[in-house]
This record gives structure tokens, C-alpha cells and sequence, in this order.
């Protein structure tokens, strides 16, 4: 889609390094290469690299987990994929293939035909995600409305078909509901609900379950599990629980200032973390259930605005060498699978 | 309306008709007034003002001059004020006599004039309303009345205490008091006062169809009535914006438009059909508050003086009134008892400011406030332009209606310092009642502003004298006083302007404005409507 | 350094030595029809002496009453604008009126930015029952039709532009302390004014350093939405014979005063008021709203 | 929530307490009645009868506690120019004024919503400050002269509509866009950043999400949502131009409330100015009161924050 065109940026996007960069033998589901949205503010006058040149893959009926602290760029990230950005964002450069289709090619009104049927989003707060004047029916009807254009007496058995699913309990009475009735447990499952009322070959879910107590956390993770399953889909995780993560995923993205600095299974990462900042974000893995972790890294998140030069992390780097400062780090792809950007590893390389 | 309707593009209709009439109904047309059945046609007045609905009721007159328009149209009294004539119109009185004494007068009723219900004016009526009239100068026939005879069914006769010289004045023009406007007792005891004055029945030529208080009064012609009624609807209108009312004026809207501004005045004449009716109205004059004082500068009667001769009167009235006003010397109105002649003020300049180098003002001084009567405050302004000519600096202080009369009954202390106001005042009746109001020590507007101790002794006096001659030849003093000292210096006669649409019938706009007392347009049966 | 909040709002409005920088930028980008007539109006306003052809109070000698303008028949190259029913000169009073206005304008809605939010700050800070007591006057005053209470008042203390100014600071306070009371009731309860407060700072301290640059933001924006309202209001009590006294040439009574010519063809004396309380009002409130989106502030049942 | 609802209502009542005190003050500060009535031939004895007939002779404390006891009583006095209770001449021209206010109700909103909508999808476009610019206008032409212009245009040059007075829907118009116009400004302000709010919230995130076409976006989801807050403004705003379309009114001689106003100010009409602010304060405490106690209802963080 790329609407602003290479004019719109005011000066040309900052070229990662990527030597070696492994070229995909296999059609993956999703496959995102050098993805890079930057915001434009204030007129033009200044700019986000929100996403930095991001790249990952995926395949059917597995699981990414994308982490890293608010502000990082994953949930850009993931509304880049299915081109919903706000006004002043724009993807700048890379491309996301999904079934082999570059997304960033189509016009709204083709993505409009993807999303909600081959991807589907489960956003942050099932609170705010359903719209409290419209019953429960018609919200989770939209998809299967629109994109299979289902009517009547068929329409009302998917819904409660999918209610069903999402273990609501008596669906065809609560169907009849509004958002405010239901606990916000039951409004997650429904927002799941709407979420595979399209029949997607991916869902997205950002940070699903921030919002919900320990239990009911527990229980939606499960459901997640379990239809994915009986469904195949695959499934893109964004979290800053690594617990979550842990129990999800069968691999990780770690992202710091629009840039995953660590890629890699979800066992090796927890076994073996190559970057300093994976290893911090280890340090202080938190409590499941609890809101925001606990983190031991000093500082504060970087402002997006003003990134330190060479490797964003290094003011908050306890691991840092002159370098760092003045080189951007390029990406080291390592033995096990895990993919990092850190010149530590590049020591560790050369070293003899 | 039961007659049918008259037109005059159809002569033979009209014969018909009236042969009918008279061949078919000769006994009810002798009972009711033959004229009636000629009432036509709707005229709309719009008014400046809003309405108070005890406007409708004589019973509770303020005194002040629009209530009578009101009254005029649906109640009718004994003798009033009509055309040229002041107080003295015979109207429900047939004949009425002020005895020679001052101490009694009789009043002879119309014979079969009738309430808007259908019930005769009775004498007893007539007795019932003077007793029980509350409104302006109540207090002064309270005093001096001994009793009300009813001489028979169609006379009575009003006794004093003491010779009553006033009585007349008093009792017959409309702007003044009311006693002699005569409601109908058992329904006005019926409904009570304030029923009364929502739905008023009187012995006026129009009664009453439809009254939104405050808003909109709708009137229909009495056919009862004993002198003929031409319009059959009359509808007063408020509408307190004077552009809109031109706009109304201009659109057909409106018959009749009330108080059309100054800048207005040259516009509305000039469209078509329309006729302006500039009546004068009250006498503006300039006020030097506290003068007595001797810090001062008004104390030296040729710096008052100097303010006369700054003032053009002539340039004030082209201005604000397009010259309809009236540049007079005397400021009380020719029209009111005892009111003398006067020259016309000069102005000059030059001399002005050679009277003010003769009292030590050789370069003038500062007059702290000029305030206008609101809300003419471009009499002001225009007053302030052309004092500065011969030096006197001021500067205008602008307030609102309601402030401006509570600052007046304040008094002196309202105003301190160097002042000036520009007051105005319509003078009805006698000339006494403004001394007493705006120049008598005390008065209720004056206060202790002026206070010119002989002219008030003066005033006392002819308050007290019962010898008519006595008394004129005090009021002419007491006049003269005033002009002379410049205790008040006159400016102009302020024009009322009206302004009459193509719809009525109306030679010249005194056809319309005929009553001098009060510039209004009653009698309003009187009114006619143009054949289309 | 270590406390800096982490909301980019907030680290904004404690950027206290970037302000002056800010307001240039800010200035530069907003939208260039307000800051043109605005800033043409300031200097018009500053400048009316030298500018102004003529007195404005008094008519030109030579002049009549109603002359057109210039270019119509009769009219003259003295009077560019034509003259009133004074024959006082159009242009001048306009020249001279724009300083009136914008006084009244800015003045008022200084008076009324600062009462209301003295007022907001103090009841959403210390609340209790001062909070009560200033929040059900405000509600009554708020109930109360603002052209009533301002007749009222006008009639009270007398007209005269400084009064006018007072007048309308009393009567619009009341909408600056209802939203920038709830701002503060939020700020309250923010972690840098808890921290504050366990540091031992002092209740006036933390508003000073704390509380209000926080509401500026806010406060800024009522403030350039309140200017228009201000300037018409004042017309308004011009046209209940209330407002700057006469013969000072407020635009307000200018257009008031020969509302009566509109009807009579003379157009000149109330279309060239007219347009110019149409262009500053239009202006502010464009510059108003541009200010609200870039300073984002709650502020939405404005 | 009882106990929130008895407290709103303390408050309200509080309010109006303050409210009436205010009014019985300043309308007493401000001007003598009598002394305007009275012209040239009255006497003080004449302006003293009037005093005592209209109660103004005795003290203000009684003066205000007869006055409160009668408001209880749902009493507000009788007007001393139309010697009628204020309460019957205040729902006499009730219907009018509603009419008027209805219509310039929804002219606001006609002129508002849209502008606000287009300037809140298609922000910083030429379309946003063309509706702006609409919008605008009406705050920013003085209600008295934008009546006259109408007056001229619509009236006298073409003669399409009556000048003024009340009578059919021809009348209503002029009265109703010039009254209307002025608070079209206040719509659109709440509607485009309602909207905005709205359009950035998670629902309307999430129905793009399901891949919905942008007019369902907008229309169905957004707008019933955005305008919640918008109709509330409004019913708010109808109360105000309802009780105080005082120079609208006038400007068009319209028989409502606001000139019933106009006038019991300018002749110091004390029941009539204490009557009609009481009520207009009645109805805006009132609505405020029920939209307090209904958003409240809606979403229970406003119980915390008041």
C-alpha cells in the first residue's frame, strides 16, 4: 500500500545491515521482510521510526510471541501487517507477504477483504474493544455478515456456533446481550469469538489478556490454545509477559526501539539469551497475572523521537563497550536458531 | 359581524343592502349606532414599548402617557382629552359643569351608552370608579373629595371639601389620572383587579378579542359604541426593535409604527405611501446639579449662561429628530396650563466664551460627567461636541434606564462635582406638576439638586392660592425665574416620530396623531382604512 | 532526573525553558489566516494614533453626517470608510475600535482566566468544603443566563470599558473553574504530585511547580476559545445599552449604535463593524481550535 | 448509588438556593422600580402607594423569606406589570419559546453535526475548514446584527418570510437560524472531538479490524456512539436558548420567555426577573442533574471523579 510514496519521507530510510540474511526456501503464511513504519508529526516536521526494519516469518498453526516494553513498536508492528495505521504513520520501506500476497501493495479496499477474514485481530482491552450500544450478536455477526455474507437463520447459528466455541455459556440468550452485562472475561472470549467469526488464517493478538485477573487469564490462554488447535491458525502473541510467552509460543521476537534485537524458539531464548537486553528482561520475569513487569533495567525506555546513536540500548546496556555507542549492531545469526544484534556476539564470533 | 360586508367598487350592492337594512331592520338600527355596520378593514400598530397589563386597567393608571392608548380603545370616561381639546371632550358626560366655587361639579350621562357586555353605564358605575381608583393622584381627589352624589339615574355630582381648581385638568386627561374612566362595577368586582386587567370590559369603541400579556392586545369594534368605529380589527403589537419595525412598515406588515429613530426618519419618509407623524413630545433640558455650590463653576449664572449660547439647538434637532423637533425658548410644552412664551435661545459662540472669560474661565474647565437621559446618549455626545467649542471639557457617563432614575432619586450625592445632566420629560396637564416633580426642592426627581429657596416659596404659595388669577401670575413668575437665571437651560422639544402606512386613510398625519395632549393616535375610532 | 514523567504531555508542560522557543514554533505553525489578522490587528490596535486619520470621538469638520465611502457617489477620500450619524470618521473609529475590542477582549478574558482558574485549582486541590463552596457558586452562576447576570452587573458597577472587562471576567470565570477543577482532580492524583507531596513540598509549592503549569495547557486554550465569546457578549450588552459607554468606538457599539441604518441603505456604518468582529472572532476561534488539537488538553465540552 | 443520587440532588438544591439568593440581590441593587414607571406628573406620595401595594416597603429579609416560601409553595409572585403569578405567564409564553428552541435546536445541530463529522474524518483538509468556517460564522456575527441582515434580506428584499412575531413555521425560521447559528460553533467542537475520540477507540479499531467497509465504520459505529455526548450538549443548550434567546427575541419580537425577560429587567420587574431566572436555573439544574445521574449509570469512574 505504501501511501505516502518515497517523497513523503524526508530523507531516505537508514539501511540495515542484513549479510548472510537466511532467504526463505519454503512459502511461509506470513513472511515480513525490512518492515519499516515511521510516524510523521507536527507537519512533517518530525519523525518516529515506530518500526525499524523488522523482519520475521511464520507458519500455519505456529505461534510468534512478540515482546519488548510499551513503546517498542510491536503494536505498530502488528497494525502494519494489516495496514490499519493511525493518520501519521506510514509504512516506508519492506514488505508483508502474507500467502503470498505483499500486503503493503494492496489498497484499503483489498486489505478490507483480508482483514477480519484471513487475519484477525484480538486487541488489548476487551473492555474498550466492543462498542457498548450494540448487542453481542450483532458484533460478532459483522465478520460472517460482510465477509460470507451470511443472513438470517444461518447467520444466528455461526454466531452461537462461535459463542459456543469461546465457551459462552446459553449463547443464544446472551447473544442478545449488551458488552456492559457480560464480565470481562466473558467479553474477552467474545472479542475471540468475533476474532474467528471470519474463518482467519491468522490472529494477531495484542496483549489480550493485560486486563483480566490471574484465573481468568489462565483459563482464556487454554481456550486460545485450544482452538488453535482445533483450527490450525496461526498465531502472532504481543505481550510484555514473558510468562505468557513461555506457556504460548513456540518462538519469540524480542523488540527494542523498533528493532527486534532477539530472535529465536521460545526454548532457546529462555535458555540461552544472546542479548543483554533479553537477559534483563529474563531478570525480571514477572508474576503471571501481574500488569506491568517489574523490570531491572535502569534508565527509561528511549524517547522514539531522539534514539541514542549506534545501539539504541547502549545508555541502559550495563554490557556496553565503546562501540556500541557510535555503531549500529547488524543482525548475528547463531547455531541454535536465534537471531540477535548485539556486538557482544561479534566478539564472541571473531574470537578465535 | 352580522351585517354584511360593504364594498365600494360595488355601488348597487351597497344601496341594496342599505334598503334592506333599513326597510328589514329599522328597530335594531335605532338601538344601535347606524355606523357600525361600516366598520372595516384590520389595522396593525406596532409598538416600541412591551406592554403592561395594567395598562388595561384605568383603575391603577401610573399616570405616565401610553397606558391612555389602551384605555382610550377599550374604556371611555366622562370627559377627556381629545383632538385640540385638553381635558374637556364630553365623551360618556353629555354636559358637565365645574361649579363657580371650585367646590362641586356635575356631570350629566349619554343617554344608552353600554359596556362591552351588553350592561348600561349607569351612574352608579361612574361613583363606583371614582371611589375605587387607586392609580396617580388618587391621594389628591381622596383629599379633596367630601362625597358623590347620584342627582338621578343619568347625573351626579362630585363635592369637595375645598375649592378643587385643578378638578377638571385632573379629572380629564387621560395621561395624567384616571377617576373619571369608568369600569363596570359588578364585573370588575366580579373578576377582581388583577382578572380585570387580563380581560378588561369597557364602554370604549373596541373591546377586547384576544390579549397576550405583554405581547399582543387584539381589539374588535364595539358596535355599541356612541359615535361611529371604522376599523373593525385593531391590533397593538410589541415589538421593541425599531429596525424591525421599519422592516414591518415596509413589508405591509404593520399600519402603524411607533418611535422610528433618528437615523431612520429620512428612509421611512421617503417610502411609499408612508407618512411620518412627528409629535412632539417631552422637553429636553440641561440640569447643573448641586450649582448652589460655590466651588461650583454652574453657581456664576454667566457660565450657565454660557452653556446656552454653546448650544446649537438647531444642529440638535436636524440631527437627532430630522428636524421634526421643536427649537422652543420656553421648555414647558404651549400646550399645558399657564406655560408662557419665550424667545428662542441664540447661539453664539463668541460670546459664550467672553461670559466665561468674565467669570474667570478663560480657558474653560472640566465638567466631570455629561449624562444623558438613557438612552438618548447621542444628545449627549452631540451636547459634549459642541461645548467643547467654548471650552468646557466633558466627558459622557452612560447609564442604564433603570440605574439612571434610581440615581436621580439619590440626589445630590449621586452626583458630586462638576455635572451636568441632560434630562427629559413630557409635561402634562399643568406646568406645576413638573415643578413639583423636577425642580421644587425635595421633589421626587429633583431631590436637593436645585433648590432655589424663593422660587419654591414662591411655588408654595400658588399651591395654596385658590384665586386663578393669583395663581397665573405665579406660575409666569416662577417661570421667567428659571429662564432667566438659567437655572435650567431648555434645549429642544424632542419629536416622537411615527410613521403611517399606505393602508390608512390620512390627508396629513394629524388625521391620525389629532390629539395634542399626548401626540397619540386616539380617538381610534376615528381611524379609517383605505378601499382597495 | 530520575522522576521526569514518562507522558510526553506532561514532560511538555514542565519544560519551562523551551517555552518561549515553543511559542515562536507554535506561533509559525499555526494556521496562517488567524495569525495574519490577528497579528495585523495587534499592530493596528498598537499603533491607532499614528494610523487613525482623524479623533475618533469627534466629527471631522468638513464632514456630514452619513457620508458614503469613497468610492461611492458623494463620498470622500478624508473619510475612506464614510462617517456615522456624528460625521464622525468610520475608519478611524474602526482603527481606534480594534484596540477597545481587543482590551475587552483579551482583558476579559484574562480576568475571567485567571478567577476561574484560581478558583479551579483551589477547589480541585484543596477540596472539601471550599471545593463545595466554590463548586455550587459555580453552578449557580452557570445557571444563572450569562446575559442576566452581565446586564445585571453592568447596571451595578456602570458601564465604562475597564467595568465591561471586570463584568465579563465575573460572568465567564465560571467555565474555566468547572474543567480545569476536573483537570486538577486527575493531576491530584498523579504520581510526581504524590511524590511531591511525601517529599514535604508545601500545598501553594506544589500547586506553583506542579499543578499549574499542568493546567496551562488547558487553561491557554479556554482562554482562545473565550476571546470570541467575550468580544460578542460585549456587543450584546452594547445592544442592551449596557456595554462600552458611548463615545468610545468599541466595534460592538459601533455596530449596536447604527443598527437602525441597516434598514435605511447607510450599510457602511454597521457591514464594516460587522466584518471586523467577524474576521477577530473567526480568527481566535480558528487559532482556538488549532491550539486545542496540538495541545490536546481535555477539553471537549467546550 | 442511592447515596450518589441524594447527594447530586443536595447539591442541586444548594445550587438553586445560592441561585435565588443571587438574583434577589442583584435585581434589588440594581434599580428602583417605581422610580421608572413614575413620569413627570408623579408625586412622591404616588410612588410610596405603589411601594406599599407592590410589597416593596418592607424589609429585604422579609422580603426574600416570603418570596422563598412561596417558591416552595411552587408560588414565584406576581409580576408587577402584567399583575399575573409569573408561574402562568411563564408557561404562557412557554410554547413559543420551546418552539423557537426546538428549531434552533435543530438548526445548531443540522449546521454542527455535519460540519463536525467532516472535520473530524477529513481532518486538516480544505473540507474541515470549509465546515469550520460554517460552522463559525454564527459565533462570530453578534445575534442582533445576523437577525437584522435576515430580517433585510429575507423580509424586505425578498419577501419570502414575515418579519417577525410568532404565527406558523414562516416565522419560526429566521428567529431559529439566528439563534441557532451561534451555538452550532459549540456543536461541532463537541461532535468533531467526540468523534475523533470516538474513531480512536478500541471498537472502532476493532470493527476496521473485521475488515468492515468504512461507511459502516463511520456510520453505524461511530456516529450513534459519538453522539451521546453531542445530544446531551444539546438538550443542555435548548434549556439556555429556551429561558435566555433574550436579544433573538427581541430582535424578532418573538412572544417568549426571553423577552418576557428582557423586559421585567429593563422596568425592574422584581417577581417576573427572580421568577424566569429561578425557572431557567431550575431546568439547567435539572438536565444537569439527570445527565449527571445517567452518565454516572453508564460509566461508574464518573462516581469517583465528582
Amino acid at each position: 500500500m505504501n501511501m505516502g510514496g518515497p517523497d513523503m519521507a524526508p530523507h531516505t530510510p537508514q539501511r540495515s545491515a542484513r549479510p548472510g540474511e537466511a532467504v526463505a526456501h519454503r512459502a511461509h503464511l506470513l513472511q515480513i521482510s525490512d518492515l519499516q513504519t515511521h510516524f510523521f508529526t507536527f507537519g512533517g516536521t518530525r519523525v518516529i521510526k515506530a518500526v525499524d526494519g523488522v523482519s520475521f516469518t511464520l507458519d500455519e498453526g505456529e505461534t510468534l510471541g512478540l515482546v519488548g516494553e510499551s513503546g517498542s513498536g510491536k503494536t505498530t508492528t502488528c497494525l502494519s501487517i494489516v495496514g490499519l495505521l493511525p493518520h501519521a504513520a506510514r509504512i516506508v520501506g519492506g514488505s508483508v507477504v502474507f500467502e503470498g500476497e505483499d500486503l503493503t501493495r494492496k489498497t484499503q479496499r483489498e486489505l478490507r477483504r483480508i482483514r477480519g477474514r484471513r487475519i484477525a485481530v484480538i486487541l488489548q482491552d476487551p473492555m474498550a474493544s466492543l462498542n457498548p450500544l450494540f448487542t453481542i450478536f450483532r458484533q460478532v455477526a459483522e465478520p460472517a455478515f460482510f465477509h460470507q455474507h451470511l443472513r438470517g437463520r444461518s447467520l444466528r447459528d455461526r454466531v452461537q456456533h462461535l459463542l459456543r466455541a469461546v465457551r459462552i455459556p446459553s449463547p443464544e440468550w446472551r447473544m442478545r446481550d449488551y458488552p456492559h452485562q457480560m464480565s470481562g472475561g466473558m467479553r474477552q472470549r467474545i472479542v475471540g469469538a468475533i476474532a474467528l467469526a471470519g474463518g482467519p488464517k491468522l490472529v494477531i493478538a495484542d496483549e489480550p489478556t493485560t486486563n483480566l485477573d490471574v484465573t481468568i487469564q489462565a483459563q482464556y490462554l487454554d481456550l486460545l490454545k485450544d482452538i488453535q488447535r482445533e483450527t490450525g491458525v496461526a498465531l502472532i502473541f504481543v505481550t510484555h509477559n514473558l510468562g505468557i510467552v513461555a506457556k504460548m509460543c513456540d518462538k519469540v521476537a524480542v523488540m527494542y526501539a523498533g528493532k527486534i534485537v532477539e530472535q529465536a524458539p521460545v526454548r532457546e531464548l529462555f535458555d540461552d539469551p544472546k542479548h543483554p537486553y533479553t537477559r534483563a528482561l529474563l531478570g525480571s520475569v514477572p508474576k503471571l497475572g501481574s500488569k506491568e513487569p517489574l523490570y531491572s533495567i535502569t534508565g527509561q525506555p528511549p524517547n522514539p523521537a531522539h534514539l541514542p546513536p549506534g545501539c539504541s540500548f547502549h545508555p541502559r546496556c550495563p554490557e556496553a563497550v565503546p562501540r556500541c555507542t557510535t555503531e549500529e549492531p547488524r543482525d548475528f545469526h547463531l547455531a541454535d536458531g536465534s537471531v540477535a544484534r548485539c556486538w557482544l556476539l561479534d566478539d564472541v564470533l571473531t574470537r578465535p | 359581524m352580522t351585517h354584511p360586508r360593504f364594498t365600494a367598487h360595488n355601488a348597487f350592492l351597497i344601496l341594496a343592502v342599505a334598503l334592506v337594512l333599513i326597510a328589514a331592520a329599522s328597530a335594531v338600527l335605532s338601538l344601535s349606532p347606524p355606523v357600525s355596520a361600516a366598520a372595516k378593514g384590520k389595522i396593525v400598530l406596532a409598538w416600541h414599548s412591551g406592554f403592561a397589563s395594567r395598562w388595561l386597567d384605568p383603575q391603577e393608571h401610573d399616570g405616565t402617557a401610553t397606558p391612555d392608548n389602551f384605555f382610550t380603545a377599550i374604556h371611555d370616561a366622562l370627559i377627556k382629552n381629545q383632538g385640540t381639546q385638553l381635558y374637556d371632550h364630553p365623551a360618556l358626560a353629555e354636559k358637565f359643569a365645574v361649579a363657580a366655587d371650585a367646590k362641586s361639579a356635575t356631570f350629566t350621562l349619554r343617554k344608552g351608552t353600554k359596556f362591552h357586555n351588553g350592561d348600561p353605564v349607569t351612574a352608579q358605575d361612574v361613583k363606583f370608579s371614582y371611589e375605587n381608583y387607586r392609580g396617580a393622584k388618587a391621594d389628591v381627589f381622596k383629599k379633596k373629595t367630601e362625597r358623590v352624589e347620584l342627582v338621578d339615574d343619568r347625573t351626579l355630582r362630585f363635592v369637595f371639601k375645598e375649592p378643587f381648581l385643578d378638578f377638571a385638568i385632573l379629572f380629564g386627561t387621560a395621561n395624567v389620572a384616571a377617576p373619571g374612566w369608568v369600569v363596570p362595577e359588578k364585573y370588575y368586582k366580579q373578576v377582581g383587579p388583577d382578572g380585570f386587567k387580563q380581560k378588561p370590559i369597557g364602554a370604549g369603541p373596541f373591546k377586547l378579542v384576544r390579549h397576550e400579556p405583554g405581547v399582543k392586545v387584539e381589539l374588535e369594534a364595539f358596535d355599541g359604541y356612541y359615535r361611529p368605529v371604522h376599523v373593525k380589527q385593531l391590533v397593538m403589537t410589541s415589538v421593541p426593535e425599531a429596525a424591525t419595525r421599519v422592516a414591518m412598515l415596509e413589508r405591509g406588515e404593520a399600519d402603524i409604527i411607533y418611535n422610528v429613530p433618528g437615523e431612520l426618519i429620512a428612509k421611512v419618509g421617503k417610502l411609499p405611501g408612508v407618512t411620518l407623524a412627528p409629535v412632539l413630545s417631552g422637553s429636553f433640558f440641561v440640569e447643573f446639579p448641586g450649582f448652589q455650590d460655590p466651588k461650583n463653576p454652574f453657581r456664576d449664572k454667566r457660565v450657565r449662561e454660557a452653556v446656552s449660547l454653546a448650544i446649537d439647538r438647531r444642529a440638535m434637532n436636524q440631527a437627532e429628530t430630522a428636524g421634526m423637533g421643536k427649537v422652543t425658548g420656553n421648555w414647558i410644552n404651549d400646550d399645558v396650563q399657564y406655560a408662557i412664551e419665550w424667545p428662542e435661545f441664540p447661539r453664539n459662540v463668541e460670546k459664550a466664551k467672553q461670559l466665561l472669560r468674565e467669570a474667570g474661565y478663560a480657558n474653560g474647565f472640566d465638567v466631570e460627567w455629561i449624562t444623558p437621559l438613557p438612552p438618548f446618549y447621542s444628545r449627549g455626545e452631540r451636547l459634549i461636541a459642541q461645548l467643547r467649542e467654548v471650552g468646557i471639557r466633558a466627558r459622557l457617563q452612560t447609564m442604564e434606564r433603570g440605574i439612571y432614575f434610581q440615581r436621580l432619586q439619590g440626589g445630590l450625592k449621586e452626583f458630586q462635582g462638576t455635572q451636568i445632566i441632560l434630562h427629559g420629560t413630557r409635561i402634562a396637564g399643568s406646568w406645576s406638576f413638573w415643578y413639583e416633580g423636577h425642580f421644587k426642592c425635595g421633589g421626587f426627581n429633583s431631590r436637593d439638586r436645585i433648590c432655589v429657596k424663593d422660587l419654591d416659596g414662591k411655588f408654595d404659595q400658588y399651591e395654596r392660592s385658590i384665586n386663578p388669577a393669583e395663581r397665573k401670575k405665579l406660575a409666569e413668575e416662577i417661570q421667567r425665574g428659571i429662564l432667566e437665571n438659567y437655572y435650567i437651560v431648555p434645549v429642544f422639544r424632542h419629536a416622537f416620530v411615527n410613521a403611517i402606512g399606505p393602508k390608512v386613510v390620512a390627508q396629513k398625519w394629524q388625521d391620525v396623531f389629532p390629539t395634542i395632549t399626548t401626540g397619540y393616535a386616539y380617538p381610534w375610532e376615528d381611524l379609517k382604512v383605505k378601499d382597495q | 532526573m530520575a522522576t521526569i514523567p514518562a507522558d510526553p504531555r506532561l514532560a511538555r508542560g514542565a519544560a519551562a525553558p523551551g517555552r518561549l522557543q515553543s511559542v515562536i514554533k507554535a506561533v509559525r505553525e499555526a494556521p496562517l489566516l488567524a495569525v495574519v489578522i490577528l497579528g495585523g490587528l495587534m499592530l493596528v490596535s498598537i499603533f491607532a494614533d499614528l494610523i487613525a486619520p482623524h479623533d475618533p470621538t469627534f466629527p471631522v469638520q468638513g464632514a456630514n453626517v452619513f457620508d458614503p465611502p469613497f468610492w461611492m457617489e458623494g463620498g470622500r477620500a478624508t473619510t475612506p470608510l464614510g462617517t456615522d450619524f456624528q460625521g464622525r470618521d468610520i475608519l478611524s473609529r474602526l482603527i481606534h475600535g480594534a484596540r477597545v475590542s481587543l482590551i475587552v477582549g483579551l482583558m476579559g478574558t484574562l480576568v475571567a482566566g485567571s478567577i476561574g482558574t484560581a478558583m479551579g485549582i483551589v477547589s480541585g486541590y484543596v477540596g472539601g468544603w471550599v471545593d463545595q463552596i466554590i463548586m455550587r457558586v459555580t453552578d449557580a452562576w452557570l445557571a444563572l443566563p450569562a446575559i442576566v447576570f452581565a446586564i445585571f452587573l453592568a447596571a451595578m458597577v456602570g458601564p465604562s470599558m475597564w467595568n465591561i472587562i471586570v463584568i465579563l471576567g465575573a460572568v465567564y470565570w465560571t467555565r474555566y473553574a468547572r474543567v480545569i477543577r476536573g483537570e486538577v482532580l486527575t493531576l491530584r492524583e498523579r504520581e510526581f504530585v504524590k511524590l511531591a507531596e511525601i517529599a514535604g513540598a508545601s500545598k501553594l509549592r506544589v500547586i506553583k511547580k506542579h499543578i499549574l503549569p499542568n493546567v496551562m495547557n488547558t487553561a491557554t486554550v479556554l482562554a482562545s476559545l473565550t476571546v470570541g465569546v467575550v468580544i460578542i457578549a460585549e456587543a450584546s450588552l452594547s445592544f442592551l445599552g449596557v456595554g462600552v459607554p458611548p463615545p468610545q468606538p468599541a466595534w460592538g457599539l459601533m455596530l449596536s449604535e447604527a443598527r437602525p441604518t441597516l434598514m435605511a441603505g447607510q450599510w457602511w456604518l454597521t457591514v464594516f463593524p460587522g466584518i471586523c468582529i467577524l474576521l477577530i472572532v473567526l480568527a481566535t476561534q480558528l487559532f482556538g481550535d488549532w491550539l486545542r488539537v496540538r495541545l490536546d488538553p481535555q477539553t471537549r465540552n467546550l | 448509588m442511592p447515596q450518589f443520587i441524594l447527594r447530586r440532588v443536595v447539591y442541586s438544591i444548594v445550587t438553586l438556593f445560592i441561585l435565588s439568593a443571587t438574583i434577589f440581590l442583584v435585581v434589588r441593587l440594581t434599580g428602583d422600580p417605581v422610580a421608572l414607571m413614575a413620569e413627570a406628573s408623579a408625586r412622591p406620595e404616588d410612588l410610596d402607594r405603589i411601594r406599599q401595594q407592590w410589597g416593596l416597603d418592607r424589609s429585604w429579609p422579609v422580603q426574600y423569606a416570603t418570596f422563598m416560601q412561596n417558591a416552595f409553595k411552587g408560588e414565584l409572585g406576581k409580576s408587577f406589570n402584567y399583575r399575573l403569578p409569573v408561574i402562568e405567564l411563564y408557561f404562557q409564553r412557554l410554547p413559543n419559546s420551546l418552539t423557537l428552541g426546538l428549531a434552533a435546536t435543530l438548526i445548531s445541530l443540522l449546521i454542527g453535526v455535519p460540519a463536525g463529522i467532516i472535520s473530524a474524518v477529513k481532518v486538516n483538509s480544505g473540507w474541515d475548514n470549509v465546515a469550520k468556517g460554517v460552522a463559525l460564522l454564527g459565533l462570530s456575527i453578534p445575534g442582533f446584527w445576523l437577525g437584522l441582515v435576515l430580517i433585510l434580506v429575507f423580509s424586505v428584499w425578498l419577501r419570502w418570510l414575515p418579519t417577525s412575531g410568532a404565527g406558523d413555521w414562516r416565522h419560526v425560521i429566521m428567529p431559529a437560524v439566528a439563534l441557532g447559528w451561534y451555538f452550532a460553533a459549540s456543536m461541532l467542537r463537541l461532535t468533531r472531538s467526540s468523534m475523533l475520540e470516538v474513531l480512536g477507540s478500541e471498537y472502532i479499531k476493532l470493527a476496521r479490524l473485521k475488515g468492515l467497509p468504512d461507511v459502516v465504520v463511520i456510520a453505524m459505529h461511530a456516529f450513534k456512539n459519538a453522539l451521546i455526548p453531542v445530544f446531551t450538549l444539546a438538550g443542555v443548550n435548548m434549556v439556555v436558548m429556551v429561558n435566555a434567546a433574550v436579544i433573538i427575541e427581541v430582535i424578532f419580537a418573538w412572544p417568549g420567555i426571553g423577552r418576557l425577560l428582557y423586559e421585567g429587567i429593563f422596568q425592574r420587574d422584581f417577581p417576573l426577573v427572580q421568577g424566569v431566572v429561578i425557572m431557567a436555573g431550575f431546568m439547567i439544574v435539572a438536565i444537569n442533574l439527570v445527565v449527571d445521574i445517567l452518565y454516572a449509570f453508564i460509566d461508574p469512574r464518573i462516581r469517583l471523579t465528582r
